[in-house]
């Protein structure tokens, strides 16, 4: 009774402008008081639930001076002690967990103990804190410069400028509430390959649209980059496309390596969480399904709809991330995931053995005195083929985003592992 | 009446269902009472009308009336047509069931979202297809029993209800 | 006027019992009394149209005495020759075609050079002529009985017992034109399939849906199959699952081989037409969508609706066949079936030269004295190698029914012929 009287209330004043928000609004708890539902919604991204391959689960450890954190997400290396060797010699072979929610961004990057063992530059904060207040600050105004200057600090001391994770600031406009991108890695990543496609002077703020910009935001972060330069520009390697091989083709054009590998002295790559990239090789980019759609799903809240700030697993979310547009039962569903993702497994891990099988080879041929010149091809195929690999082992889906590409990136890892062994035979 | 109400009921289910929920109604006075005022106050009445404005007085309605807007239906057939039976008996009855159902769901806020048609509804659209568009399809169903019909939702799902 | 007159007439007689149709009525000319408008569409398999992948080319031949054929499809091993390595031994590598109407089923099997150079039994007539009343005839009334006997013929004798491509009897009831399954094959094939589930004695003519039915009528023919012992009688190897790896290691349990390879001397096998095992894999037929669907869509003619009987890619006939479902334009669909298939034909081409390169490996080991125990894993790669790819290669759809499982099962592949090339190395 009583709520359907509110709820017509409600439905005539969709949220009260209780404080006035500006550009520089930047603690998230001061936008709650206009939009209590977001917020409340927001403050739940500290939830730990694990579905089969995604969420995470909360693994009670006794903090340290070091690491004050009494809780942490699970220990992929534990979990598959492949990735060490795939990624010896570099600081993932040291530390990298199941990411968790948006609520832990900051503390996880400061406590990794990937900071550890390398020496990592302010760019990181980029994408693990509210940075859009702090860049204008440092550059007076201009976001751009003050994305460079911290750019080029040390890692302890950029920290320092920041105190929010990912925030409201970050995704929306404080006076239209429109979504716009606040982040330069973006900005120019987005421009170069729109530039790439014939179209001149990109800038989605102006130039795209609401369902785009649904998708935009989230790929501010969650896209594969690398630290361009001795300025450390942090980079979208988007010049020739979003697509795997393509991507490896500009590294390959360009030279970059990442690391040398410590066992068999490839130069090596590493890709991270590429899930606005391979999003887009699949058949929801194609439809116009956004990662809002799935990840931020309408729900009614009395007589409006919000979208649900707690960004999560949709499989935690079933009904409302997917049956709007399936109508098959939840458990039909979530079985249609776990099947693809089971399969994305099975080709991911035959992957992984060929790549060991040939990370071992090249370590004994070189431990038998092979020559850089005899190694040097098989080397070229370990670096192709591990970047492949960890392309969709990176990217967070389990291969849902786009279940065939990643596939096809398999076994174009796996032919480069192939062709690693084979070159190894035929110069030995 | 037995008879008329087999015919309107499709099955034995929905058939003791519709039963527990006169009895429920009768019995458990104050709900039902509650759900009788719902029902007025928030415009159930509309149930009756055949204004498919009238279904949207409902929020909850509102997509669904925002999608009929944009379907290939939008002008040959409105609400009722395809959710309510064809003739007048089971208009009515459907009608003050569906009306008695939702009005206690919106009251009580616990229903499942989104909103999933129930079988009983279903088969009364799929039947509401079949009236329309008896000529055209009688070619597909001709040599089947009534039970081994090809569902049309099965391939038109979206005709009364256009997404964008 | 008339027009509406003259519908609203055909409407209230969709069709007129112009002639009784009995169980022995084999000649689709008389249904057509009945039926003209399926008949006319039926008739029209003999169009040839290409498409990207399917369909099929009209390609000009000068008839001879052993091969009276004016029109035949494309060779599909001088598109691409490594087939002819593959099959090396096996009549295959004789004359391998594109596929094309059913119209022609039955001329293509008699005049296919594979039936020069090898002795072909009777069960092949299986699934190239409408057998059903031939069956019957030859078993006093019995269908299987009349299968077991034609099974053991020699393929010229066989063939002299039937006078149809498949025919209307085939798949329909002539009483209640109701989809019957006819085909012996079948038959026993799901009915050990639905056993192994635990689900006994399955009859689809009794227990199957009208919407399973219009899959099945084409699993009768669309289908991996051998010939079984010296009875020659037709199996569909379903005992362990309808999957490829499935299917293999059926074939391994029982050691059955189709031939051994001329090069590299592996027992290998040969895998044919799998449509229905591998769209029981895809999100389709998990969704419910039948052959039957795509392949033969509902048409309007006059005031009412037939199935299109014109059974062809459903790329030559989008809106019908794709557009009920999915609201995208022609243009956008034909593109995303493409996108699919190009994938799958990357993935198959990197799995062939594979395989290519170990049949050569073996090969040249044996001819340098390799001994038969050295050889005998790489082997067994290659036969695993080969029926895998195989799989994908002769499924028709390249890879639409099911993009992911055949990329899983090309990255099963891809792995036995690496594997293959590493045991050689192994032993040598
Ligand atoms: C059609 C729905 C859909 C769309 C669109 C979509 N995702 Fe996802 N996403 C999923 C599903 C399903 C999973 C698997 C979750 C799991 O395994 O628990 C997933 C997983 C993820 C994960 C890992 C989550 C976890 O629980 O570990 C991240 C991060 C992610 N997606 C980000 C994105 C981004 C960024 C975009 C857009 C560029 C996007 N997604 C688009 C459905 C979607
Ligand atoms: C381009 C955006 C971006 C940059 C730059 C970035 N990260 Fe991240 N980081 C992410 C995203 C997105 C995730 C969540 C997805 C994942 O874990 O794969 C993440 C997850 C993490 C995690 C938790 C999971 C794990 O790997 O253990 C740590 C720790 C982390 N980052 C540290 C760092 C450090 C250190 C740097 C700088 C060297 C850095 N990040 C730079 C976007 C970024
Ligand atoms: C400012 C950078 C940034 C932006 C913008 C961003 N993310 Fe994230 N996201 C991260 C980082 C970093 C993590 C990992 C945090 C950790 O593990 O501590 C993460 C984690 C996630 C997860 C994993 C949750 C889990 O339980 O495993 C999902 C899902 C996700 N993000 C989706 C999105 C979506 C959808 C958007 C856009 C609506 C988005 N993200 C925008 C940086 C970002
Ligand atoms: C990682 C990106 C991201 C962050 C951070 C974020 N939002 Fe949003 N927000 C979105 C997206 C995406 C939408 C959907 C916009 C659309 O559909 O145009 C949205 C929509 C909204 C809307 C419009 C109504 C609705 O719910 O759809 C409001 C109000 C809102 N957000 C408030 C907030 C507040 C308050 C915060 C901080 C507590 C916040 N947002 C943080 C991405 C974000
Ligand atoms: C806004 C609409 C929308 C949402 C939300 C959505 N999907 Fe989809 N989905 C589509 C469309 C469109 C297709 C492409 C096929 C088609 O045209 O029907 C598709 C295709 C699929 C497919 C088949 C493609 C494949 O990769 O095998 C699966 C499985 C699927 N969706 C699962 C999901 C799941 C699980 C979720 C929730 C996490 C989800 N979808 C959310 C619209 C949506
Ligand atoms: C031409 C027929 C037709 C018309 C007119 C029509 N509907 Fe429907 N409606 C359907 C069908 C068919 C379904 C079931 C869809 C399915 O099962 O996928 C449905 C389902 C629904 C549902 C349940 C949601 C769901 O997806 O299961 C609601 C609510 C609904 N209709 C309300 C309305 C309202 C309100 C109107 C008038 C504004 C209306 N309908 C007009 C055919 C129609
Ligand atoms: C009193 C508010 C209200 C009005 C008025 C209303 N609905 Fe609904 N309707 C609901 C609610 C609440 C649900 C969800 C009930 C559930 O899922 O249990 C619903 C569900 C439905 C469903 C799907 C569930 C089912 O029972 O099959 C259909 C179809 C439907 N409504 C059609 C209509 C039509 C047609 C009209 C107008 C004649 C209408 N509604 C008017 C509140 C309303
Ligand atoms: C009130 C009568 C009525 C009802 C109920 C009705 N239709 Fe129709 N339908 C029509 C009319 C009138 C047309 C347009 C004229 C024509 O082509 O016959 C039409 C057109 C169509 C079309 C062609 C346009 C398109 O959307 O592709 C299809 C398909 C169709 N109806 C299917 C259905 C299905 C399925 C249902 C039940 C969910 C249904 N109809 C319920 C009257 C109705
Ligand atoms: C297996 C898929 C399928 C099923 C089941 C199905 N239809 Fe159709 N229907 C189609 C297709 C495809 C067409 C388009 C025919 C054409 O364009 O020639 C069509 C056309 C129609 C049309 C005519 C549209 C026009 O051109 O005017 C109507 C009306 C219709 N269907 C109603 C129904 C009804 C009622 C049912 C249930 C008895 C039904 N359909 C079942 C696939 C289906
Ligand atoms: C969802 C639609 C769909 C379903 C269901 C479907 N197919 Fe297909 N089929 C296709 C498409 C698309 C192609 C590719 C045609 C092309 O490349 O021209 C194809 C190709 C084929 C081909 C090769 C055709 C050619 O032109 O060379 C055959 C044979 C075939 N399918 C048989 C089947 C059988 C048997 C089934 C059921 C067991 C089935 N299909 C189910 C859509 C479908
Ligand atoms: C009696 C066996 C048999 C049955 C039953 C059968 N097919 Fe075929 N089908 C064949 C043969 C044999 C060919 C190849 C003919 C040739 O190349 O001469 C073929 C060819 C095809 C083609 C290829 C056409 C082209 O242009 O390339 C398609 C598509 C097809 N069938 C689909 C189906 C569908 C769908 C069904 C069920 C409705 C079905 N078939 C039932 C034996 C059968
Ligand atoms: C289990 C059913 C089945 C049996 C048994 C069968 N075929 Fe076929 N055949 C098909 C189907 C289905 C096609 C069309 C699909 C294709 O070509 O892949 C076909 C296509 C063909 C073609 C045309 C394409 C080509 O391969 O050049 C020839 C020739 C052929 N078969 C010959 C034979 C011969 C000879 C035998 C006996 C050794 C035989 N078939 C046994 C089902 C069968
Ligand atoms: C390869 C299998 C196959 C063959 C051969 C075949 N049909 Fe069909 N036929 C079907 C399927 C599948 C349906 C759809 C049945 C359903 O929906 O239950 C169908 C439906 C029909 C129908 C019902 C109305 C309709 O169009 O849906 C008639 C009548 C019919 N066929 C006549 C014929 C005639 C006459 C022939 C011979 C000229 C023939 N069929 C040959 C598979 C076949
Ligand atoms: C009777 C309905 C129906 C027909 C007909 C149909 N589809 Fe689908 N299609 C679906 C459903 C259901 C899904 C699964 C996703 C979903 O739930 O929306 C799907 C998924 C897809 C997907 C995404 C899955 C993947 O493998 O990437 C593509 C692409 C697709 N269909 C193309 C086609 C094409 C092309 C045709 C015609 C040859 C066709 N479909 C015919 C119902 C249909
Ligand atoms: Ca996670
Ligand atoms: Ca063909």
């Amino acid at each position: 009774l009583i709520s359907i009287y509110e709820r017509k209330q409600e439905a005539k004043n969709p949220f009260f402008r209780v404080v006035e928000l500006t550009d520089e609004t930047e603690d998230p708890a001061i936008w709650g008081k206009n939009f209590p539902f977001q917020y409340d919604a927001y403050q739940r991204t500290v939830d730990m639930v694990r579905t089969r391959f995604g969420g995470s689960e909360a693994m009670p450890r006794t903090p340290t001076q070091a690491d004050p954190r009494s809780v942490v997400s699970e220990s992929r290396l534990e979990e598959d002690p492949r990735l060490v060797t795939m990624w010896a010699g570099y600081a993932f072979s040291k530390d990298f967990r199941e990411e968790r929610g948006h609520a832990y961004m900051l503390e996880d990057q400061i406590y990794t103990e990937r900071q550890q063992v390398a020496k990592q530059p302010g760019t990181c904060i980029h994408c693990h804190a509210s940075v859009y207040v702090p860049y204008k600050k440092l550059g007076g105004g201009d976001l751009i410069k003050g994305f460079e200057i911290m750019n080029q600090m040390p890692y302890e001391e950029a920290k320092a400028k920041v105190t929010h994770p990912v925030a409201c600031i970050d995704c929306h406009d404080p006076q239209t509430m429109e979504l716009r991108v606040t982040r330069p890695g973006f900005l120019e990543g987005i421009k170069a390959l729109k530039a790439s496609q014939g179209i001149p002077d990109y800038d989605p703020n102006t130039m795209a649209t609401r369902q785009e910009m649904r998708s935009f935001v989230c790929g501010q972060c969650h896209v594969e980059y690398y630290f361009k330069g001795t300025e450390k520009r942090l980079t979208y390697p988007w010049f020739k496309g979003l697509k795997a091989d393509e991507i490896l083709a500009y590294y390959d054009e360009t030279g970059f390596k990442d690391w040398t590998h410590a066992e068999s002295g490839a130069e090596a790559l590493k890709a991270q969480h590429p899930e606005f990239e391979m999003w887009n090789q699949g058949i929801h980019a194609r439809s116009g399904v956004a990662c809002a759609d799935c990840h931020m799903p309408y729900m009614r809240e009395g007589a409006h709809k919000v979208s649900d700030h707690h960004v999560r697993s949709p499989l935690l979310n079933i009904n409302r991330a997917c049956q709007t547009c399936h109508k098959f039962p939840e458990s039909e569903l979530k079985e249609r995931v776990e099947l693809i993702q089971e399969r994305t497994f099975q080709m991911r891990n035959i992957a992984m053995d060929a790549l060991m099988d040939l990370i071992g080879e090249i370590k004994a041929s070189k431990e038998s005195g092979a020559t850089d010149d005899h190694l040097a091809e098989a080397r070229a195929c370990q670096r192709r083929a591990q970047f492949l690999l960890d392309f969709v082992e990176a990217e967070n889906s389990t291969g849902f985003h786009a279940p065939q590409e990643a596939a096809r990136i398999l076994t174009l890892s796996l032919d480069h592992s192939r062709r690693g062994q084979m070159a190894l035979r035929k110069s030995s | 009446m037995s008879m008329s109400l087999a015919a309107l009921v499709p099955s034995k289910t929905s058939k003791s269902l519709l039963v527990a929920l006169l009895i429920t109604g009768a019995a458990v006075g104050s709900v039902g009472g509650v759900g009788l005022y719902t029902f007025i106050y928030a415009r159930g009445g509309s149930y009756l009308t055949n204004d498919p404005a009238a279904c949207a007085n409902c929020h909850v309605m509102q997509d669904h009336f925002d999608a009929w807007t944009k379907s290939s239906h939008h002008g040959v057939a409105v609400c009722n047509d395809c959710h309510t039976p064809h003739n007048f008996f089971g208009k009515y009855l459907t009608k003050a069931l569906n009306g008695y159902h939702h009005s206690m769901a919106f009251t009580l806020d616990n229903f499942h979202e989104p909103i999933q048609i129930t079988p009983r509804n279903r088969a009364i659209t799929e039947q509401a297809c079949r009236d329309c568009h008896q000529d055209i399809v009688d070619a597909i169903d001709r040599f089947h029993d009534p039970d081994k019909n090809i569902s049309c939702l099965q391939c038109h799902d979206s005709v009364g209800h256009q997404a964008d």
